[in-house]
């Protein structure tokens, strides 16, 4: 094997560790930060670590059937693969990953994958908030998936590619970031990012004070920490993802954890000052404004 | 095509439960077909426990009749004892009764306004105003010598005078408040989201809202104008200015509205008590409790809490222990009846939205 | 996952589970009696209890902690113990205030009971009716102290004498229409 | 407000907030300062508190119990118990200490307790945090005190109307004052222990209290058969220990008493009232010498108890110091009467006008009875010791009561000057200006040294008696008729006693004044007369201090002779008379009974 | 005062001229006090809310007359226009209260009575829905009567901490040391707090 090969295995190890860290990490950080809008001091930087150390660290002792089991697992799967196919860095071969002519599609399904296995494993639990979560959550994603499926349609017409790598290639220099070439697309991925993303007003989800925390419901101890853990890197994937999208992708990992920070913000402030919808409030919201400006984005390159 | 039906149990043990109840729902999809309370989950039986109490030993059982609120509980008992024995309170008294009162009035709209935001997923909002409650919690604590449960207002006047310098510091945290008034609004009555999840959500008919027992601001969010503090006023409520705000819609949003006037108007009778505070005595002393006797007789008192008229049904048969006390919340009539009329049709998610905007307290339900 | 430790390791390993367990107290959001109203305040911006990691958690499969805030009526101790079942091991309890000492202000009372521990173990007691934040603050502190000692064995002490429990609580719940406990 | 653009940028407006700085307590790092009343745990001031348990009494929780303290003992006014707190009963409500008869029972500022242990809850404020003395909080002083502190005022005579006759200058307790008298009480019944009695105070008081009369009346008639008496003139130490009187007026236990035993009018009432349980006689026959307080009550006692009593006095109407020497305006004739006729109805025989030693001897009494109580009291004055004294105009006070009491006429002049300061001499003086006398009473001490009582004293001087304290007689001057004219006395300076007893008067040499007199009276004392013992019975009793020495039932060095009243103890008042007769008539009975056997 | 209390006038007038057998009195300003017989309730209650527009129910309570052997239902109805709430009593006998329900008025009615008759057993015929409200699996005796001793209950029922046997009492603790001989007609006053 020659070093490139070494230096890929290398990047499919640190890749999900530093997703993980720095999932884990916002995650602290966005604590802080809803903390001190709330005008109190909130925990420690790494509680989000302790929380999950602690999770998987309790004896899980429910047995609600396979799926059960699986679920999280399909999760973190689905996230953790997910996050192959996403170039962290620009041009470089330990944090290019898989990525490959396609991907953008790939993702699509891969994305939407460890949603499904959550909510089979969900669906198995028997507890009726569960299901409703999934209920709730498939619909939000047929919400979200319609104006983010447009925008990314959209680039690809316009950019001809399929391939997250060539899309941050198109991107050299400040004014050819993609925000800038179809601000419509991104105006509706952007739409659609925060209903991904699971904050105020679409967190319908886990909404815990109208369906007890939903899919989670019956997870506890290691299943909870695998759903962390997955969301931690999934959620760092995503940001990746819109970074090298639209935002340009970064050459160093200082830039790629400004951008994405800055980036994730976005979801957090909404989240923190905002309330919930209801689902059907939040479905029809995705299905206005934000699939109007996909569609428009798309007239602009088709037309 | 008819969708099946769920069953969902709302409680006891569940985030959006206000208190410890439980609401048993019958869904199809996200719509409540019906809805059932099931309360008894804080039955501690007070009423029983008063009849085998002196009429004062029933004074630290009262507050807790209703946690969040306590003060209006010790005022029924009070006045229904002042009532059947025709004892008077001096007026400095009933000045600082005002003041517990509507300082209790703005506690706990302070911690409805959490539970409200809370219940859509606002969490700032309740940190806020949790956080804030805590400085009329630190009044209270001045007064009363405690935060939650007070045990200060007793019958033939209130339990300790003002301690010194007390107005300034009431006066300061009602500036404090209208200060954060204003970002409460920002972030909760201004807000789009808020108005989009209460508009329309939660309607009492106007009509049957008289027949179906409404009160309080349910009732004035329905647009009819009843207050007990000005139909039939009690302490020194004739003397003070204040309006009694009324909402026309009979839903959640009317409902925030009426409470959200009614904080400002609050604040403004906190600061003419304190204005108009008379000197002299602040307790006519009951006789050595030990050996307290209440003639016979009978008496229904009402006094306006935060969430609607609270009354007391108080007998004594002459002897040291009350025959019969016997609270009504505005909670038993809004936290079974009501609520179960109004959350037919309604969407799952509404539930303990709906159940915050009635201020449902299950313990004064079961007591 | 069954690795063998060696002793050492084994010992780096509980160090780790005791801190991460000690800072991250999720507290089951059930409001079982009146000290309830004390828990919001010390959740919030005045307290911030998140400071010490200590958090709501919506189900009981996720919690560590329950919280008996006070009096606990005959219909509610059948869910309490439900509810403190379906918890997953590592769980603490932590009774709030006199009612759960000796009855509290209900000792006569026909609906509620007066020694919480003859029904589900406990952890920390805090002394108060009810008790103020600081007072709950300081539970916590001490429920800190006591994982920290690895002297938490409430669970345990459960499964052990779970017979001596059930009998306790089959005496005063009646219809008894619960799954066993079985882990 | 609807849903517009300005209502979703609305919200933003929050964020400002991250810039500004937490409000959080960060408790435990930094502490909020509870308030100056806050209700934390509860302190005890072992010292103040007397055990009366109150606390115990009005906490609904039943979190306090009364216990014993090592290090804490029992003593006249204080149980030696103090309160113990339940804190898993606790809800901190403070009725407890509002109802602190002491104030020692305070809550403080402290109230974090966190444990493991379940079973450490139990407290003993002052005991297991002495440090909360300084911490206390929510204290209740008597303004806050719930307890009722000033005494229903007893209604009298103006004391410009009291010196025209010899009517009764209390008037006693309407029904509505007596209830409301009575609900000051707070029945710990610390006052029984004080009393000789041990009258069931709290249980009488209570029944009034709830407007039982009749059954406060058999309360007190069942150890007390002269409650109506004690209820005018006793001199009622159970009220200097009252619980309440720590911060306030004691309860007036007298008056309460007097109220229920006036509420039966007369004896055939009484007997209805009492109903006594009269057991069939016995055949077994006791003697009593003297109709005094203690004479009777062991009379009626051993009466009911189916005994043959029979009573020797050997004046002519029964009663003794009670009789001879109150004066009618503070214990009327008719309630003597009463009292003495409804002993009389239940089977007390009394032989008037015998006198033992005279017209039969203590060994016939003897041969007749199988006991004998002797209850003479003290009738023999002690003599003032002065120059003249036996001059006409220089009276003995018991001799001078005595004979008024009978409706004889003593010629006392318009100006009396009394010397002593007891009850007998502010009695003296009273009944002196009642017979038109300017009255001045000399007393070697300070006012407040006076053993009279302080309503006596009162009272005297209300109706115009000269109180001259610190003054020492010197002699009597008469005049050439050999009859008393002057009282020559000099001032006194107090001096600390080296001995540490009370101070003592002292002699301010040369400041001598003469006051001008028509009468003196003497009143600093009296003795017994023991001739009516023979020699031989003198010999196997023992006498001390010219009281005859008793043991516990009464009983002298003689089996069959038991004494009781002023020759048996030191206290000289009716009440402790009265124990002593209650006391004899056990012994009596158990002498008898065990000599059967 | 006659004059302030002209519309309670008006009110116990129109009462007594439509139901004679009801005792009506007027215990202060804005109340009305009514004593029925047990069968006119209903009709009383109809005639006050379809004629005189006491549109608002604001309680209902029980008081048990144990002494008297019988259980008082007490109705307060309100009038929204005039402010003025009418007390309705009416007693029903212990041992068998029946009455029929009176739910078709209020429908919150229904709460009330499925705790009356939780709470006192009272019957309410035609109601259907009197299932547990408060309690679950309750037996014996409804909680409130006041035959039902909770103290006694409770102690047999639940457990008590021990470490308080320890715990003297203040009055025999002085009569031991006095020596006082308390009878038995005065130890029921030796309690404090009589019954």
């Amino acid at each position: 094997m020659d070093s490139s090969t070494w230096l890929k295995i290398l990047g499919y190890i640190i890749t999900p560790i530093t997703a993980f860290v720095v999932g884990v990490t916002y995650g602290g950080i966005v604590r802080v930060i809803t903390a001190r809008v709330q005008n109190r001091f909130g925990p420690p930087i790494t509680q989000n670590f302790w929380d999950i150390i602690k999770l998987y660290s309790k004896k899980t002792a429910v047995h609600h059937g396979l799926m059960q089991h699986w679920g999280p697992v399909f999760a973190i799967t689905a996230s953790v693969t997910s996050l192959f196919f996403i170039p962290v860095l620009k041009d470089s071969p330990l944090w290019l990953n898989n990525s490959f002519n396609g991907d953008i599609i790939f993702l699509l399904y891969m994305m939407v994958f460890g949603s499904l296995g959550m909510a089979l494993g969900a669906g198995q639990t028997g507890n009726p908030n569960s299901a409703i979560g999934v209920a709730r959550g498939l619909a939000l994603m047929v919400g979200y998936e319609v104006p983010f499926v447009l925008a990314l349609v959209a680039i690809m017409i316009q950019f001809k590619t399929t391939s997250i790598a060539e899309l941050m290639a198109v991107q050299d220099g400040f004014s050819n970031w993609l925000i800038f070439q179809s601000p419509f697309a991104f105006i509706a991925a952007i739409l659609a990012f925060l209903g991904m993303m699971h904050y105020a007003p679409f967190d319908v989800t886990f909404a815990p004070a109208e369906i007890a925390s939903g899919p989670a419901s019956e997870f506890g101890g290691k299943y909870l920490a695998l759903m962390q853990t997955s969301g931690s890197i999934f959620t760092f994937a995503k940001l990746v993802l819109f970074t090298d999208i639209f935002l340009g992708g970064a050459g160093d990992l200082v830039t790629l954890i400004v951008k994405t920070f800055l980036l994730y913000m976005i979801p957090v402030l909404t989240g923190i000052v905002n309330p919930r919808y209801r689902t059907e409030q939040a479905i029809t919201f995705f299905w206005k404004w934000p699939t109007v400006f996909g569609i428009i984005a798309i007239l602009i390159v088709v037309l | 095509m008819r969708e099946k039906e769920t069953t969902i149990y709302l409680g006891p043990q569940h985030p959006g439960i206000t208190g410890n109840m439980m609401v048993k729902l019958k869904v199809t999809g996200d719509t409540i077909v019906s809805a059932e309370t099931h309360v008894g989950y804080l039955h501690r039986a007070f009423e029983k426990l008063m009849e085998a109490r002196t009429w004062l030993q029933c004074f630290p059982i009262v507050c807790r009749i209703c946690v969040p609120e306590p003060d209006p509980n010790e005022e029924n008992l009070s006045r229904v004892i002042e009532e059947i024995e025709g004892r008077e309170v001096p007026e400095r008294a009933k000045y600082i009764r005002v003041l517990v009162l509507e300082l209790s009035r703005l506690a706990t709209y302070l911690l409805w306004m959490g539970g409200q935001s809370g219940s859509m997923g606002l969490y700032t909002m309740p940190q806020w105003t949790v956080g804030d409650r805590d400085y009329i919690l630190d009044l209270f604590e001045q007064l009363t010598g405690g935060r939650v449960y007070h045990m200060y207002i007793w019958p033939g006047g209130v339990r300790r005078d003002l301690p010194e310098g007390f107005g300034d510091k009431v006066l300061k945290v009602m500036d404090y408040l209208e200060k954060r008034l204003k970002d409460y609004d920002d972030l909760l009555f201004n807000n789009a989201l808020f108005y989009k999840r209460a508009k329309g959500v939660g309607v009492i008919d106007k009509a049957k809202a008289q027949e179906w027992g409404v009160v309080g601001a349910p009732l004035r969010g329905c647009g009819i104008k009843h207050d007990v503090r000005i139909d039939e006023p009690y302490e020194v409520y004739d003397k003070l200015n204040f309006i009694v705000p009324t909402y026309e819609g009979g839903d959640v949003w009317a409902r925030a509205m009426v409470r959200r006037q009614e904080f400002e108007q609050s604040i403004s009778i906190v600061r003419q008590v304190i204005e108009n505070m008379p000197g002299g005595d602040f307790y006519n002393k009951i006789p050595n409790p030990l050996n307290w006797r209440v003639p016979p007789g009978d008496a229904y008192v009402k006094t306006e809490s935060a969430r609607g008229e609270f009354g007391y049904y108080a007998v004594s048969d002459g002897s040291l222990k009350p025959r019969r006390v016997h609270a009504r919340g505005p909670a038993y009539v809004h936290g079974v009846s009501l609520l179960e009329r109004i959350l037919q049709g309604a969407n799952i998610a509404d539930v303990s939205f709906i159940m915050n905007s009635l201020g449902t307290c299950p313990p004064e339900i079961e007591r | 996952m069954e690795v063998s430790y060696d002793k050492e390791s084994r010992k780096i390993v509980q160090a780790i589970e005791r801190f991460a367990r000690k800072h991250s107290l999720w507290v089951l959001a059930y409001g079982t009696g009146c000290g309830a109203i004390e828990v919001p305040p010390t959740m919030t911006s005045r307290y911030d209890a998140e400071r010490f990691g200590i958090r709501g958690a919506a189900t009981p499969r996720q919690a560590d902690v329950l919280l008996i805030t006070g009096y606990l009526s005959v219909k509610t101790l059948k869910r309490v113990i439900r509810t403190y079942e379906q918890m997953q091991d590592p769980k603490y309890v932590i009774g709030f205030g006199s009612c759960t000492i000796n009855g509290g202000m209900y000792w006569d009372s026909y609906n509620t009971i007066k020694l919480l521990d003859m029904y589900i173990p406990v952890d920390v007691y805090i002394n108060g009716c009810m008790p103020r934040p600081e007072a709950v603050i300081s539970g916590f502190i001490e429920l800190q102290k006591v994982i920290a000692e690895g002297k938490a064995e409430g669970a345990r002490k459960y499964k052990e004498n779970l017979d001596w429990y059930r009998a306790n609580q089959q005496k005063i719940i009646h219809n008894w229409n619960m799954p066993d406990y079985n882990w | 407000m609807a849903f517009d653009i300005k209502g979703i940028l609305s919200p933003f407006k929050a964020l400002n907030q991250m810039g500004k700085h937490p409000h959080t307590v960060k408790f435990p790092y930094e502490e909020k300062v509870t308030a100056p009343r806050y209700r934390g745990l509860h302190f005890n001031d072992l010292e103040e508190c007397i055990g009366c348990g109150t606390c115990s009494t009005i906490c609904q929780n039943k979190a306090i119990d009364m216990i014993n303290i090592e290090g804490i003992d029992p003593s006249s006014g204080d149980t030696g118990l103090r309160p113990r707190v339940d804190n898993g009963r606790c809800c901190w409500c403070a009725l407890c200490v509002e109802v602190c008869p002491t104030g020692s029972l305070s809550l403080t500022t402290d109230y974090i307790y966190v444990t493991e242990d379940a079973d450490s809850f139990l407290w003993t404020p002052g005991v297991d945090n002495p440090e909360g003395k300084e911490k206390k909080s929510f204290v209740s002083d008597s303004e806050h005190s719930l307890l009722e502190y000033a005494r229903v005022p007893m209604r009298e005579l103006e004391g410009s109307e009291r010196v025209k006759s010899f009517a009764e200058v209390v008037l006693g307790y309407s029904e509505e004052e007596a209830r409301k008298e009575a609900e000051r009480c707070i029945g710990c019944g610390i006052c029984t222990d004080n009393c000789p009695v041990h009258m069931h105070i709290p249980e009488y008081i209570n029944a009034i209290a709830h407007g039982n009369d009749e059954d406060a009346i058999r309360i007190i008639y069942d150890n007390n058969p002269l409650g109506e008496t004690c209820g005018k003139v006793c001199t009622r130490r159970c009220e200097e220990i009252c619980a309440i009187s720590k911060r306030g007026e004691p309860v007036a236990i007298r008056w309460l008493k007097r109220y229920a035993t006036e509420r039966a009018a007369n004896e055939e009432m009484v007997k209805e009232i009492v109903n006594p349980t009269i057991l069939p006689p016995n055949g077994h026959s006791v003697g009593i010498i003297g109709a005094g307080p203690s004479g009777l009550t062991a009379a009626y006692y051993l009466a009911m108890r189916g005994f043959n009593v029979e009573i020797y006095e050997s004046k002519a109407h029964a009663g003794g110091m009670i009789m001879y020497g109150i004066p009618k305006y503070r214990l009327p004739l008719d309630s003597i009467d009463k009292q003495i006729e409804y002993m009389e109805s239940i089977g007390v025989k009394i032989h008037y006008n015998t006198m033992v030693g005279k017209d039969v001897t203590l060994e016939e009494l003897h041969q007749k009875h199988e006991a004998v109580f002797v209850g003479i009291g003290f009738e023999k004055p002690y003599s003032i010791g002065l120059t003249n004294e036996e001059a006409e105009g220089s009276i003995q006070a018991v001799n001078f009561l005595r004979a008024i009491n009978s409706d004889k006429h003593v010629e006392i002049g318009d100006k009396v000057v009394v010397i002593g300061g007891g009850n007998v001499a502010i009695d003296a003086a009273r009944v002196s200006r009642r017979l038109g006398a300017d009255v001045t009473i000399l007393y070697r001490r300070r006012v407040q040294d006076m053993p009279a009582d302080w309503e006596e004293i009162e009272g005297a001087e209300d109706e115009g008696v000269h109180i001259k304290p610190q003054a020492i007689p010197l002699e009597l001057i008469t005049n050439e008729n050999g009859r008393v004219v002057a009282i020559k006395y000099a001032n006194a300076e107090m001096v600390p006693d080296p001995k540490g007893g009370r101070p003592r008067p002292k002699i301010i040499e040369g400041d001598e004044h003469i006051i001008e007199t028509t009468a003196v009276i003497g009143a600093i004392g009296q003795e017994a007369d023991y001739s009516f013992i023979s020699e031989k019975i003198k010999s196997q009793i023992e006498i001390k201090r010219g009281r005859i020495v008793v043991n516990e039932s009464q009983q002298t060095g003689v089996e069959w002779l038991f004494a009781g009243g002023d020759i048996a103890n030191n206290r000289a008042d009716a009440i402790s008379a009265i124990a002593d007769g209650f006391r004899a008539t056990k012994g009596i009975e158990k002498f008898i009974l065990n000599k059967e056997n | 005062m006659e004059v302030k209390l002209q519309v309670e006038n008006e009110i116990l007038d129109k009462i007594k001229h439509t139901f004679h057998s009801a005792e009506v009195s007027i215990p202060r300003k804005q109340r009305v006090e009514v004593k029925l017989r047990n069968d006119l309730i209903h009709p009383f209650l109809a005639y006050l809310k379809d004629t005189l527009g006491f549109k608002h129910l604001s309680h209902i309570s029980t008081v048990d007359w144990l002494e008297e052997n019988e259980i008082e239902l007490v109705y307060i109805v309100m009038n929204y226009d005039n402010l003025v709430e009418v007390i309705a009593k009416i007693r029903l006998d212990r041992e068998k209260p029946e009455i029929p329900t009176l739910r078709e008025f209020w429908p919150q009615i229904e709460t009330y009575e499925r705790e009356i008759h939780e709470m006192y057993g009272v019957n309410f015929l035609g109601h259907g829905n009197l299932t547990d409200f408060i309690l679950e699996d309750w037996e014996g005796i409804p909680p409130m009567r006041r035959d039902f001793d909770t103290v006694k209950y409770a102690k047999e029922t639940y457990f008590n901490r021990p470490g308080r046997e320890d715990a003297q009492d203040v009055r025999t603790t002085i009569t031991k040391k006095s020596g006082e001989e308390i009878p038995e007609l005065a130890k029921v006053y030796s309690v404090r707090h009589l019954e």
